[in-house]
């Protein structure tokens, strides 16, 4: 456990944590984008590099930026009167709280059973394009038709219905 | 501790403190934030585990994130569209006030 | 001789690493190089303002600067002396911690860019497997600082801007990676590194670079618009129209941080036609062999300079688009060319080493470019404007 | 065919471009404070006040009669009148400006004030290098500022001052003329009685109703 990995943890968490906590969505779209930025690092420093570079790609480039469009669109970015949290505040957070101990208990308890360090893997760019290209080709498939079918519906979902239509 | 533990640990944090965004906020955008952040503590740990695991030359769990990823994107595509859409309609994005199913 | 002159500034680095003791060795190579990224494209940036005044000038039959230093060489510096001695204004509105850093993350995500760029043989600074998805990464990490100094400012014009930039910017980036795919398709690699030495490589003396295939010169065409989309230069600087927007998100800053973003749009500008040098035009290759001679990064800075060259001259010939007719561009004729090259590019591979393939694939090409465009130009999509009410 | 447009566009500024180095009347840019042109006779820029004579406070043709300052759109004029008066250039008593500032940063440069002067005593001067360091006083002109001499508005726009001084010469023929015929109908009656005062006075009054219809004519011989 080197320090590197404490300091991202630290950054990725307090992202979340300034994702879920801040006032104004604007902020939590922007502190949402610092753990995604974190995640990459932590990717990168569990040596997935490819992973890493397209989780930026995907998260910062491209749902953090939908997450503002959307925000901006539903005029979203002025803070609410009748405060930010939903009436049932408790029972999500005493569900949260529970999920937590449960997971900390199970990895806690398992840890002895967990490997150690091992050889950091060299994964190239050329493996990953081989294995999708060969062993995983049915799920990469599935994904594009899941990808195209996303797009299509995405965009008849947000269509505006045109004048005179009802 | 062993690394493998610590990113465990991360990952169930990172997943709890989405599950409570998602449970406990009003705005429909940030319980979609909390949804992404639950998404990619499962990412974390999908990659943890490829890499601490037996067979990393295997490409399973790096393989598996990937997908997650490509899922996740269309996933939120989708969402924030039907968040547009309802307030579109509803001239609100508060899920509290979202209680009537008639349109 | 030729050899030394070709490394001279690796050799320099090691001579200067070469003073420390070796386990600091490492380290001080990175932080030199970075030092050195640093320092030079500022410098270039102020030469190109400096060139690209002076070309606008002459094109539009003005002298230009002419007044600090011979010629107005002096007239970027005396620019910068002024931008840093201005007040640094935040408005009161404006979210100040948001404001502050967009500057800052702007700069830096455009600085990283550089860092998989190989600027000339055995001169990249990290010779990453997926370099150039790196670079995608950066680019895409620009468009959330354009944002945050849209919003940030508090201000109509700003937002709209924002909003503008960030809408085109993600238009283009598919064009723009699809346009590259082709020729990570034909590399078979990700690393800009082997696509410079794939293309390094010489028939009768003339280069096997990718531009000079039918595939590869309409991916050059189509990458050179996405380009000048992303980095919001004319004529796609919507998101910052003086005449419309009072300069778009960065309105409301003043000073040193204006001047950051004036930077970032160069830099942008510099990192990605070092791209499309890279991707199209054999990197830091010789154009002839019998110039293997000449230093390699002598080859790449010049291909960088002409690029930036045909931005100022496009900037000097062509009007601003409306937001309209940018995205029917982007989404109806952009992206399905650059869809159709792949499948060129695929066809071309598959196809063998003969004649055929030049003829088929530049056939498909250009039957496709004219049909789209004389479809355009009938809906009135594309081509010149049509006035309803005027004439 | 698409992109046509756009080369044939790009051939004109790379024609511009070296053309610039080559030819030299194409450069059409005038390193000013060095080099200047002669401004066009049609140039106007501020208003100054007219004086004949070599004093200017004696010879300002200006009467106060605030006209200008009523009809100044952005109201830059500010008039006081003097409380004696004293002899015209055709000899009669009229009222003269104690006061009569023009605030140049306010002006707008309309001309509405020369039209609208009866006494051809406010004109539109040349004068554009007007920067100055004391940005609230420095262009707030008083009448000492404004007074230039008829000879300046000749050397300005000498076809129109050309113009009005044959009709200021005119009128004061005419005025002389009138002066005379009274003069000569008041020994004719060899009366006792004093003149009346009221037979003067009606002088202005037909000026400035012979004005306006003057101007357009001046105006269309300048176009």
């Amino acid at each position: 456990m080197s320090l590197v990995f404490y300091a991202i943890a630290g950054l990725t968490l307090a992202g979340a944590l300034a994702a879920v906590l801040l006032k104004n969505t604007v902020h939590c779209a922007l502190a949402l984008t610092v753990a995604f930025a974190g995640q990459a690092l932590l990717f990168l420093e569990l040596d997935a590099q490819f992973a890493g570079f397209a989780q930026i790609l995907v998260y910062i480039g491209a749902v953090a930026v939908l997450v503002v469009f959307a925000i901006l669109l539903t005029r979203g970015s002025e803070t609410p009167k009748d405060g930010v949290y939903s009436r049932n505040w408790l029972a999500g957070l005493v569900i949260a709280a529970g999920v937590f101990a449960v997971l900390g208990w199970a990895v806690l308890g398992s840890a002895r059973a967990l490997p150690h360090e091992t050889a950091a893997p060299t994964v190239t760019v050329l493996q990953i394009g081989n294995a999708l290209m060969s062993r995983y080709v049915l799920p990469l498939e599935i994904v594009a038709l899941l990808l195209t079918a996303a797009l299509i519906g995405a965009v008849i979902v947000a269509m505006h219905e045109k004048e005179g239509h009802k | 501790m062993t690394p493998l533990a610590g990113y465990l640990l991360v990952a169930a944090l990172l997943f709890s403190i989405g599950l409570a965004g998602a449970l406990t906020r009003r705005n429909a955008i940030l319980v979609l934030i909390g949804i992404e952040l639950m998404l990619n503590a499962a990412n974390l740990n999908l990659i943890a585990f490829w890499r601490y695991g037996p067979h990393p030359e295997a490409l399973t769990g790096m393989m598996f994130a990937i997908f997650s990823i490509a899922v996740a994107a269309a996933e939120a595509a989708v969402g924030l569209g039907l968040v547009i859409q309802i307030h579109r309609h509803a001239h609100t994005t508060d899920l509290d006030q979202m209680n009537r199913m008639k349109g | 001789m030729i050899e030394t002159a070709d490394q001279i500034f690796v050799l320099l680095k090691h001579w200067l690493v070469g003073f420390l003791p070796a386990t600091w060795q490492p380290v001080a190579g990175v932080v030199l190089s970075v030092v050195a990224i640093i320092a030079f494209f500022p410098a270039l940036f102020a030469l190109t303002v400096w060139i690209e005044r002076k070309g606008l000038g002459r094109m539009q039959n003005r002298i230009g600067p002419n007044r600090v230093g011979p010629l107005g060489i002096l007239q970027p510096v005396a620019d910068a002396i002024k931008s840093l001695i201005k007040e640094d204004i935040v408005p009161l509105s404006a979210d100040a911690a948001v404001h502050f850093l967009a500057p800052l993350l702007l700069v830096a995500a455009v600085f990283m860019g550089f860092a998989v760029l190989p600027m000339g043989r055995n001169m990249t600074l990290v010779n990453m497997d997926a370099g150039l998805l790196f670079y995608f990464a950066m680019g895409a990490s620009t468009e959330l600082a354009v944002f945050m100094a849209g919003w940030s400012s508090r201000n109509k014009y700003s937002l709209l801007g924002a909003m503008r930039a960030v809408a085109q910017m993600i238009s283009y980036e598919v064009p723009l990676l699809m346009s590259s795919v082709a020729v990570v398709m034909m590399t078979g690699s990700l690393s800009l590194t082997k696509i410079v030495a794939a293309q390094n490589h010489y028939t009768w003396g003339l280069p096997h670079w990718y531009i000079f295939t039918p595939w590869g010169f309409a991916g050059f065409v189509m990458y050179a618009i996405a380009t000048t989309a992303e980095t919001n230069r004319s004529p796609f600087d919507l998101p910052e129209g003086e005449s419309e927007l009072v300069a778009g998100y960065h309105t409301e800053y003043s000073g040193f941080k204006f001047a950051l973003f004036f930077l970032g749009e160069y830099l942008a500008m510099f990192s990605i036609s070092g791209l499309g040098a890279t991707l199209f035009l054999g990197g830091w290759s010789a154009p002839f062999s019998f110039l293997g001679w000449v230093p390699s990064w002598i080859w790449f800075f010049s291909k960088l300079m002409l690029s930036i060259c045909v931005f100022i001259w496009m900037r000097g010939t062509l009007p601003r688009l409306r937001q309209d007719q940018l995205m029917n561009f982007a989404w109806k004729f952009v992206l399905p060319l650059t869809l159709l090259n792949l499948l060129v590019a695929a066809l071309w591979r598959f196809l063998g080493e003969g004649w055929e393939r030049w003829v088929v694939c530049s056939a498909i090409l250009l039957l496709a470019y004219a049909f789209m465009g004389w479809e355009g130009m009938r809906r009135g999509h594309l081509g010149p404007r049509r006035y309803r009410y005027a004439e | 065919m698409l992109g046509e447009g756009i080369l044939r566009g790009l051939a004109e500024t790379a024609r511009n471009f070296a053309g610039s180095f080559v030819s030299a009347e194409r450069l059409t840019t005038v390193q000013y404070p060095e080099q200047r042109i002669a401004p066009m006779e049609a140039t106007r820029d501020f208003p100054f006040l007219v004086y004949d004579g070599a004093d200017w406070e004696a010879g300002l043709r200006c009467v106060a009669c605030q006209i200008c300052e009523k009809e100044c759109p952005p109201q830059c004029i500010y008039i006081e009148k003097s409380k004696d008066k004293k002899p015209d250039f055709t000899g009669k008593p009229q009222f003269y400006p104690a006061r009569f500032d023009i605030d140049i940063s306010v002006c707008m440069s309309c001309q509405i004030c020369v039209e609208v002067c009866p006494f051809e005593a406010i004109k539109m001067d040349t004068e554009f290098e007007l920067s100055t360091e004391d940005r609230f006083g420095g262009l707030l002109l008083n009448r000492e500022k404004l007074a230039k001499p008829n000879e300046h508005y000749h050397k300005i726009h000498p076809a129109e001052a050309a113009e009005v001084d044959a009709r200021l010469a005119g009128e004061k023929d005419k005025a002389d003329a009138k002066a005379k015929a009274a003069a000569e109908a008041a020994a004719a009656k060899a009366a006792a009685n004093v003149a009346a005062p009221a037979g003067p006075e009606a002088a202005p009054g037909g000026n400035a109703a012979g004005n306006p219809t003057a101007k357009p004519v001046e105006g269309e011989s300048r176009a």
